[in-house]
């Protein structure tokens, strides 16, 4: 049990909906996931993940969850074990994606509509600043 | 004596400094924001400014989990773009003002402030991107750039008080360097923005515009908002704003603003932008 | 509730780990000092500390002048002996305590110190020797330990008040931490030595017994004093014992001197020890 | 002309007599000098540059004089030119010399007489403390 996870400063922001803060609790758990995805920064170590990513993964001590979630690119799900988005970002980049296209996947819609919907003005504050604002 | 003239705060974008090396900025999307940094491109032509303390955060290029410092000075006599994965961006290499960083460095750790010293860093699009914003393509940056790395991105960053008195730190160790140099302060990131999870996407024209408002008329005020309004109000990215009260704190309490710009959006973010001058 | 139940400070000098690890203690040049260290041996297996937060310097080991942080807090699982020009020190692994490294950490910045958090660094003689002295040989260090690394090699170091009150910080931390742990603090380095230029092997048995004398009596006194007078009365690495502060700032105001120890030379150095108790 | 030099901060210890503070100008000055004592940290490292030392320095954007007093194994004036003696440590390191032998050479004695001279209480701090107090 995390006692920093137990301050007030950090519970506060787990009022927020669909956000994750990177915290010490997150840092720790997210360590080696993150780690790794610094390695993706050079060139070599991408073809080296394209050619066998499970094989890649391996190198690095994370969790098999942490390895099955990068394997099937689910951002929130890497997010929730404690991946940064900074971080997860070079596997985007290393699949060769647009941010907008991560970020429509975490938030469930089509690269298109979550275009729009930032051209339109992007998302409201109204309704998604507190979870006891969205019951 | 050098003295600090003026303060820029500007988004960072990394699509935007994209689009601009693409060769993009005609396109629909895209010039609205350009034409919105017309006037700060020929403002700044005119202010000449010998050095800018540029305050920007890292987006885990130069730093990994590794080592996060909270504020890292940059004394190096050059830093070069990063590669942030798909190479680095072409623009000038940045040219460093080693010996007033360092006077900043020390002046602000006797003032208690308790900088890292940084002497070989690359820089990423938090940095580079305003300077690309400002000045355009040339073949050199027109100006030495110090860059004063904040964390923001591991919590908890900085609190905005710290922050705001950061900014009076640097003043005070600025208006003791010996050089008649122009300096310009600028604070980078921001505005409203989120890029994970459920909420990406978030957009608050009302909190940004409060902001650019406060950051004019009440930034001790603002220096008082908590991380978690930041967070709630602006998106989890949002807390780079808290950077510009570095730059705001550096300015004299009375200041003109001079120009201010606003556009949503740029791929995931508000683009906001604000130019200061001390009285 | 975690609580901080006494403080240590002693010499961290290299040649004694070397005359431990090479077997020389019962030389007549060593056996003094590790005399000096018998009381504390006995003492410390009674206290069985779960954590210490172990204040040294880095000797350019981890620490280039690529990136100088003020104030390093190591935050990981564990902490390898550094390599420092003879293989690394046959000292058994450091083990750190991340939760509570990481609990310090925040609590820290939120109280506006600047913290540089670090999860992968070697840490050489100045914190290996300390655990030397005070366990031993033993197959494993008997706690977790949590290295806080203080820069006094680039000039500017810390103030002593700024030290002093980081100290502070850190007593707070511990105590808001919801574990029951008995956490002691180290202060480590000093006492007067030299080891550059003519002026080499410089030591000052009265200033070094003053500031013992302060660290107990008058700590708020003695966190004033500026770092010319740790150089010029103690000797350009001297300057070490500003690191003591942190040390006496994270016990009570009211303490209990347990123990001192003072002896001339080991190697360049004098070297000081002392136990304090919180009442 | 370095204005971190002119504050009173940094002259008051210029005072001292025997001394140099590593302070910015100090540590700007011997930049590369400081950076090639910690590649010394390396076994392979300490091996090249034993094969051929002007060689080796040839290597780092020193000064002719730096690399001149590093030839010369001139601690003082290695200290003059911008190098720490935690950095500069690594060179005697190398030279299999201990830390009481580069002091004596600091100072100016043979290592025995220095090391005499640390048993009787080491140097004491009267008539070292100013330059003042030296005239
Ligand atoms: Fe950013
Ligand atoms: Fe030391």
């Amino acid at each position: 049990m995390s006692n920093a996870k137990n301050s007030a400063y950090n519970d506060a922001f787990k009022d927020i909906p669909g956000t994750v803060i990177f915290d010490a609790t997150q840092s720790r758990l997210g360590f080696h996931l993150n780690q790794f995805c610094m390695t993706l920064m050079k060139d070599a170590a991408r073809q080296e993940f394209r050619a066998d990513e499970a094989a890649y993964l391996k190198k690095f001590p994370m969790t098999e969850e942490q390895r099955q979630a990068v394997l099937d690119r689910d951002y929130n799900r890497m997010i929730a074990l404690g991946g940064n988005i900074y971080f997860l970002a070079k596997i985007g980049a290393t699949d060769g994606l647009s941010f907008q296209k991560l970020a429509s996947t975490m938030t469930g819609v089509s690269e298109e509509e979550y275009r729009a919907m930032m051209v339109a003005g992007g998302r409201s504050p109204d309704g998604n600043r507190s979870k006891s604002e969205q019951q | 004596m050098a003295k600090i003239t003026a303060g820029v705060a500007t988004s960072h974008v990394p699509a935007i400094g994209a689009a601009l090396d693409l060769g993009k900025t005609q396109e629909d999307y895209w010039k609205p924001i350009f034409d919105g940094y017309e006037f700060s491109k020929e403002w700044i032509k005119n202010e000449k400014p010998d050095v800018i303390i540029l305050v920007y955060n890292d987006h885990a290029s130069a730093f990994s989990l590794d080592l996060i410092p909270t504020f890292a000075i940059g004394c190096a006599e050059e830093f070069q773009p990063a590669d942030e994965g798909w190479g680095p961006r072409p623009v000038p290499t940045v040219k460093g003002h080693s010996e007033l960083a360092w006077h900043i460095a020390q002046s602000a750790i006797l003032d208690e402030f308790d900088m890292t010293i940084v002497n070989n860093m690359d820089v990423d699009h938090g940095l580079t991107v305003p300077l690309s914003l400002m000045f355009g393509q040339p073949e050199e940056w027109p100006c030495k750039i110090i860059p004063l790395a904040v964390n923001v991105v591991q919590y908890p960053p900085p609190t905005g008080n710290r922050c705001y008195n950061l900014g009076k730190a640097i003043r005070k160790a600025v208006e003791s360097f010996d050089a008649d140099l122009n300096v310009q302060i600028w604070g980078t990131g921001g505005m409203s923005h989120q890029l994970q999870g459920p909420r990406a996407g978030l957009i608050n024209k009302e909190f940004d515009t409060a902001f650019l408002d406060g950051l004019t008329k009440d930034p001790q005020g603002l220096a008082k908002m908590p991380h978690i309004d930041y967070v709630r109000e602006a998106g989890s990215e949002g807390i780079e704003m808290v950077m510009w009260l570095i730059m705001r704190g550096a300015l004299n309490d009375d200041i003109d603003e001079r120009y201010r710009f606003y556009h949503v959006p740029a791929s995931n973010c508000a683009v906001g932008h604000i130019i200061l001058e001390n009285k």
